[in-house]
């Protein structure tokens, strides 16, 4: 409020530019703040996993690059465990308020070449259960269409689908709107169900007890590729809830690059 | 012009060391600690009993956020008043003197002060900080957007922003007339000391400010990805930061607006100055007390609506699951109870700001007053039977989207009154072309193209292409943002000499008027573009045909960004330095600028008799008869003495 | 259309009068509330009223509520009476739910009903006494009563919460039941606390001498209680 | 001229009856021909411009989509030009010079506090306006509603973030969505977890996807070509990417792909609507190398 005593003289020299300076110096302050908080949640912090070369391979007659990707799922999202296979070490998930979220590991966001044969191989160690839509219990998109398992005891078989009630989730890849939006591509995980601890417990992991999927799929053009679980693997009504609405458990990106 | 100074301002009342109680003990840092340490005791209990149960951290988010929210209060001090009634310990005159801030200087405008000048001083302050925080979250907004697949946000990070960028700005809407101008301005306009109820007053301030840090809280709980409207069930499974929009909801609707609301209707019903009838009051007053109405009916239903929402996530009911035996459609409907009356709540004060405007700035009356009362009347009326057409294409009873159809058309005629007055004033005027009228010109724009964008939508046909569509989101910015706020700004530029009591620097004012006029154009026919185009709103990343529609509303966006902030140094400059107003700087005839500037505790110093209504422009009368004028002197007595009429104190 | 404006009403307007009472030693009109009774009571009347608008907009939409989910039955859900063995109902924990879901006492909310109307009539009570200016004890003695029946049916109301015979997660009626009870309590804590401060105010002698009027807007705040209470119960007692 | 010798020849025009002015020197005839100059730009704008601006509209309820606008925008386009040329001239005519830095007001205005007969007016045409507009979309409506025999029955599923479509009767459930041409369709729309929008824009309907409820809405396609997909509305996380290709092909294209995606021949052909004989057997038909990539067979 103005203080009448105080300011009697006229309109002093106004110092907008002072002012104008100022606010947007708060502005960029606050953007600074906001992609500071958000580039966090962008990228994992473990970084971008990059996908391992494996040299060259032919499919249908053409020469490609062969690249591996490897990552496994977590029962228990907050415990701080070794990852299995490669990378560094710490499980890259946030921490959203719940104790019991499921969640991928090594990293949320991959990064393969284009246009190339990319051989992914995932630990699957999580419980599981019926899913919403039989759609999503086949193999869609990968080469042959088929995926290879491998069972906690060794046995290994080629499937095209799955039982729809022992899905523990689901690796779907499309295309984010612009890039490819035709590549598609869907892989079930199966249920641990035949594992000694099936009710998302974490112990399998201690154990190595896992269901191993191995796929292999040729990926798009360059751009970054959206993938998600599409199995309902929160908690209740929250099925599709919860952990699938939360950024950092069971979506990610792909950058082809 | 103002009345004479009195001899002795209520201001200059020596008060007793003990005056006031406990207000002497409290104020926001008070009210900041009390909260925070409350929170932190609720988040320790419940999160010892229930974190790890069903909704475990629901309950726990829940419960803390509430304790915050009581704590806050506790410390500021909204609840001494009905615990010292309940006591039978009320207040004496000195504690009521205490509270309207006598004696504290610049201090009282961070305490519960139940002066109504402070309260609207407050209000103006913090609508502009939640716009500030809202205009920057639409810049995140559009600068994600400016690229078809931009890496600036994730796509959860880019949800909240839209929820939160959505709530902050409907909040700071709805308080942005009622706040600043109906609790600064409205009393002196009618003739009033205070408002009815000063401490509900005041209450209604800081229980907002209470409500703010929950919905900024929702950025560390995990997001809310639903937009503004959480339709369930999405948001009955959405992170727990849902639990802290629901929270800040329930604060904010249900106790703030309701006792706001209820506060305006009373004062403009009981304590009008003596001969100012209905047909005088200022029709600011129509506009505040027929939106304050209708905030009374749609904000319980917001509070309900919430209530039930947060009863679903933590404690398992199931009012919105369609699997457990509810539906996500009695969330629709109960919404859109308070949702669409909730738009005219904004509306309505802001262009009776603008009628208040065009007839200073045109040197005339208010054209057809009676009309005008008749259209706010006629939109608050119709705008409780409107809200399905939000729903037209949910699949919730095709068969009644002929009845909404119509419901929703019939409220054209009198928003069409609305433009007939504002016109019906213009015409033949002499315009004064100060800042003010600059902004009810772009307002004239600007809602028309709302309005005819928004006939579009009210069809059913066409809104199965535009619902849920980038032209919806472009209507409701140009009546919302184009239509209210502009509205707002322009009560704004027309009312700071008599809240500031500093003129407000038109050079800088224009210059931020002609970016945010031209620039407002460019972000919106952009996003019209793109919903012609067929780009669905809330979306991170779109499909590159949409490219070109984009860039344009983004580098708009940026220029309208510049346009408010140029404002903003304006305002701020103003307030600093500007020129001292004088009581009437407008000439207008309004009591509000019969009093002198800066306004007194209790306004008037002897009170006004009321021969006309404020609108005698042309009628031969000398300024100064046939005007709410003086009355001859009554005994003037030393405030604190009995003979004084103010608020008193609410039960 | 146009306006008349008047000629100058009065000259003499400046001589309005304010109805000022004597004051009463200990009386409903202490030094801070510098206005006529007569004067504040009008206004509070209207806030009474308007508060009593609000909250019914609140009880319309609970109503709604239950009638809505119980026409609908989303999933054979409302109180699962259609949800057998093979039928796909599970609570909200997941737990399969067979058959219908047990209806809570009709006693609860009776017995609930009955205090608050009965609370009510002693505010009425208190306030005709404090009307025609009764002894202090007329005046305390109901407001005394009422809140001890307030705080009767507070207690039956908590008591309702335990002996449940189902929990939130069983589906549409137990849900909207629920929420009543928890709005009706709601209501109750905050008439609690009105008639706590009808008592001891009411001891303190602070409605004699005709300051009745703020007896008057709790009394009417008490009936409106009683009414929106009634409707809750009668609604979810009697058509589930 | 100073505002006020401005203003008094204004008032003159109006109020000495004798000599009055012809017309369109008069206020109320120059408002008129802006007025005119400002309704044939919002009609030429309203006819022209959605037409470039809207998608390909692929059908006829698209088509109402289209025509309502274009109706709407030229019934409104006289009522926004009357404010706008009234507001347009109050600035050049009568706003004094300067005015705008001064800080004495200029002298009053008239006072005018109403015209009756004018405000009845103004409410008798937004009536007569309003009335219209229900009539058009009433009528459109209506006719959108009528349910067609033989409709080919198609079942939408949304999902976070995905949509499935499945064609009853021949076992496909497919990610794209393939329409005959020509063929009114009937969309069985229902969600398995959240709220979505399923929106065709180019066919100009819309509906939400609701868990556990079925909402039904028709359209016959009748334009060759494809058409994206897009949730409407706001759904989770990756709402941005929930939309699909789709594309409306000649009947026995759509019994083709029925064929490829899976369903026996005369299942095919039946749900096509097409004699068996012109099907191609599953066996032959080309799939392209992402297995998924069926969809735009354009």
């Amino acid at each position: 409020m103005a203080d009448p005593e105080k300011s009697q003289e006229d309109e002093r020299k106004s110092p907008a530019f002072g002012v104008v300076a100022t606010l947007l110096g708060v502005f960029a302050f606050i953007v600074a703040v906001g992609v500071f908080f958000s580039s966090q949640y962008y990228t994992s912090p473990s970084g971008t996993v990059v996908a391992q070369s494996l040299g060259t391979t032919e499919v249908n007659g053409q020469s490609m690059p062969h690249v591996a990707l490897n990552f496994q799922t977590y029962p228990n999202s907050t415990g701080s465990r070794n990852a299995q296979g490669t990378g560094p070490g710490s499980v890259p998930v946030h921490s959203s308020g719940s104790d019991s979220w499921p969640a991928y590991g090594m990293s949320n966001v991959f990064q393969v070449p284009a246009h190339s044969l990319v051989t992914v191989t995932v630990h699957q160690y999580d419980s599981g259960g019926p899913l919403n839509n039989p759609w999503f219990s086949k193999v869609h998109g990968t080469q042959d269409g088929t995926a290879t398992v491998t069972t906690p005891d060794g046995t290994s078989s080629t499937v095209s689908s799955w039982d729809q009630n022992n899905i523990g989730h689901t690796f779907t890849v499309r295309g984010v709107p612009g890039y490819d939006p035709n590549f598609f591509l869907s892989v079930p995980l199966p249920t641990n169900a035949d594992l000694p601890n099936n009710e998302g417990s974490a112990s399998n992991q201690d154990n190595g007890q896992s269901y191993t999927v191995t796929f292999s799929f040729i990926s798009g053009g360059k751009g970054t590729y959206a993938w998600n679980c599409e199995a309902p693997c929160g908690q209740m009504v929250a099925a599709f809830g919860g952990v699938m609405s939360a950024y950092g458990f069971m979506s990610g990106f792909i950058h082809v690059v | 012009m103002s009345i004479a100074t009195a001899p002795l301002l209520l201001e200059d009342t020596p008060l007793g060391p003990k005056a006031g109680g406990l207000y002497r003990r409290q104020n926001a840092l008070v009210g900041l600690i009390a909260g925070v340490v409350l929170a932190a005791i609720g988040w320790v209990i419940s999160h010892a009993l229930l974190q790890g149960s069903n909704w475990g951290s629901d309950m726990v988010v829940t419960v803390t956020l509430t304790c915050w929210v009581i704590g806050f209060n506790i410390g500021i001090g909204t609840f001494n008043a009905p615990f010292r009634w309940v006591v039978g310990k009320d207040s004496t005159r000195e504690d009521e003197l205490y509270g309207a801030g006598v004696g504290q200087g610049a201090a009282r405008y961070w305490k519960y002060c139940t002066d109504h000048k402070v309260v609207g001083t407050q209000y103006f302050v913090l609508v502009m900080v939640l716009f500030a925080i809202g205009g920057t979250l639409a810049m995140m907004i559009r600068t994600q957007l400016i690229t078809a697949h931009s890496s600036f946000l994730s796509p959860g990070t880019y949800n909240n922003i839209v929820t939160i960028h959505g709530m902050i700005m409907i909040i700071a809407t709805i308080i942005m007339v009622s706040g600043p101008f109906a609790n600064f301005i409205l009393p002196i306009m009618i003739g009033a000391k205070d408002m009815a109820f000063p401490r509900l007053n005041a209450m209604s301030l800081w229980v907002v400010v209470s409500a703010v840090p929950p919905l900024l809280a929702t950025f560390v709980l995990g997001g809310v990805d639903t937009g503004w409207t959480t339709y369930a069930p999405l948001s009955v499974q959405a992170p727990p930061a849902m639990d802290a929009f629901a929270i800040c909801i329930i604060t904010f609707a249900g106790v703030s607006v309701t006792v706001a609301g209820i506060n305006t209707i009373v004062t403009v019903s009981t304590m009008r100055a003596k001969g100012m009838t209905m047909s005088r009051v200022p029709i600011f007053a129509w506009g505040s007390v027929v939106s304050a109405a209708l905030g009374l009916y749609a904000m319980p239903a917001f509070l309900t609506a919430m209530s039930m929402m947060i009863t679903d996530r933590a404690t398992g009911t199931s009012f919105f699951v369609n699997q457990l035996g509810g539906a996500g459609w009695l969330w629709e409907n109960v919404f859109w109870t308070m949702g669409h009356p909730e738009v005219y709540v904004i509306l309505l004060p802001g262009t009776a700001a603008l009628m208040e405007i065009a007839s200073t700035f045109s040197r005339k009356p208010v054209f057809a007053y009676k009309a005008a009362v008749a259209a706010f009347v006629g939109i608050g009326s119709l705008a409780i039977m409107v809200w399905a057409h939000h729903m037209f294409t949910t699949g919730w009873a095709p068969n009644l989207a002929t009845p909404f159809m119509l419901t929703t058309e019939l409220i054209s005629i009198p928003t069409g009154v609305i433009f007939l007055v504002l016109i019906g004033t213009i015409w033949k005027g002499s315009i004064w072309a100060r800042l003010p009228m600059y902004f009810l010109y772009l307002f004239l724009w600007n809602f028309i193209i709302g309005g005819v964008t928004g006939i579009y939508l009210s069809d059913v046909p066409a809104d199965q292409f535009f619902h849920g569509n980038m032209f919806t989101t472009a209507h409701f910015h140009y009546t919302l943002l184009g239509g209210a706020m502009i509205a707002a700004t322009g009560a704004v530029c027309y009312w700071f000499p008599k809240m500031t009591g500093r003129m407000l620097n038109e050079r800088i004012g224009k210059t931020a008027f002609w970016f945010i006029a031209i620039a407002f154009q460019v972000t919106y026919f952009g996003q019209f573009w793109e919903g012609f185009q067929g780009m669905p709103r809330r979306i991170a990343f779109y499909d590159p045909i949409f490219l070109r529609a984009n860039q344009m509303s983004t580098i708009g966006a940026y220029f309208l960004m510049l346009g408010w902030m140029i404002l903003l140094a304006a305002i701020i400059v103003s307030w600093r330095n500007g020129k001292i107003a004088p009581a009437n700087p407008w000439h207008a005839k309004s009591l509000e600028w019969k009093v002198q500037t800066p306004v007194p505790l209790e306004n008037f110093l002897v009170d006004p008799v009321v021969t006309s209504d404020p609108y005698t422009y042309g009628e031969g009368v000398p300024d100064g008869q046939n005007q709410p004028s003086a009355a001859p002197e009554p005994e003037l007595v030393p405030a604190g003495a009995s003979e004084s009429t103010s608020g008193g104190g609410a039960s | 259309m146009s306006l008349t404006t008047s000629e100058h009403e009065s000259t003499d307007g400046g001589e309005h009068h304010h109805e000022y009472l004597p004051a009463v030693e200990g009386a409903e009109n202490p030094g801070g509330e510098h206005e006529s009774a007569g004067e504040r009571d009008k206004k509070e009347r209207l806030m009474i009223w308007l508060f009593i608008g609000g909250d019914l907009v609140i009880l319309i939409l609970e109503v709604f509520a239950w009638f809505y989910l119980r026409t609908l039955d989303s999933n054979g859900m409302w109180n699962a009476a259609k949800c057998t063995a093979s039928a796909n109902c599970v609570d909200g924990l997941g737990n399969p739910l067979i058959g219908p879901v047990a209806k809570a006492s009709i006693w609860h909310p009776m017995i609930i009903m009955s205090l608050a109307i009965i609370s009510a009539l002693f505010v009425w009570a208190a306030e005709s006494a404090s009307r025609r200016k009764a002894a202090k004890s007329a005046v305390s003695g109901p407001a005394l009563a009422a809140l001890v029946f307030m705080i009767a049916a507070i207690v039956v109301q908590i008591l309702q919460f335990q002996v449940l015979p189902f929990t939130t997660v069983d589906g549409g009626y137990a849900s909207v039941y629920e929420f009543f009870m928890g709005s009706t309590l709601a209501h109750l804590l905050l008439m609690g606390f009105i008639l706590t401060g009808l008592w001891t105010r009411a001891a303190k002698g602070r409605y004699q001498g005709g300051t009745f009027h703020r007896v008057r807007i709790m009394r009417m705040f008490g009936v409106w209680i009683a009414i929106s209470t009634s409707v809750l119960a009668i609604v979810g007692g009697f058509f589930v | 001229m100073s505002f006020e010798q401005q203003f008094d020849a204004i008032e003159n025009e109006i109020t000495e009856e004798g000599d009055a002015p012809p017309f369109f020197s008069r206020p109320g005839g120059k408002i008129f021909i802006i007025w005119l100059v400002f309704t044939a730009i919002g009609v030429v704008i309203g006819v022209f411009a959605p037409h470039h601006l809207l998608p390909g509209l692929q059908s006829g309820t698209g088509s109402d989509v289209w025509a309502t606008i274009v109706f709407f925008t030229v019934l409104a386009a006289p009522v926004a030009a009357f404010v706008y040329a009234l507001a347009f001239y109050s600035l050049l005519a009568w706003r004094p010079k300067k005015s705008g830095s001064s800080d004495e007001p200029p002298p009053d205005g008239p006072p005018q506090r109403g015209n009756g007969p004018l405000t009845i007016l103004w409410v008798g045409i937004s009536t007569l306006l309003v009335i219209v507009l229900l009539v058009w979309g009433m009528t459109v409506w209506s006719s959108q509603q009528v349910a067609h025999d033989g409709a080919l029955q198609v079942n939408v599923t949304g999902q976070q973030w995905l949509w499935t479509y499945e064609y009853p009767g021949t076992g496909v459930t497919s990610r794209t969505l393939e329409l005959p041409q020509d063929r009114p369709v009937e969309f069985n729309v229902t969600a398995l977890d959240v709220i979505h929008g399923f929106w065709l824009d180019t066919m100009g309907i819309q509906t939400d996807a609701n868990p556990n409820e079925n909402t039904v809405i028709r359209t016959t396609p009748t334009t060759l070509g494809g058409f994206v997909v897009r949730c409407s509305q706001l759904c989770g996380l990756n709402h941005a990417f929930m939309n699909n290709k789709g594309s409306v092909v000649t009947p026995t294209q759509f019994g083709n792909w029925l064929v490829s995606q899976g369903a026996t021949t005369s299942a095919a052909a039946k749900s096509a609507d097409v004699p068996e004989s012109s099907l191609t057997p599953s066996s032959t038909s080309t799939t392209t190398a992402a297995p998924m990539n069926t969809g735009a067979s354009q």
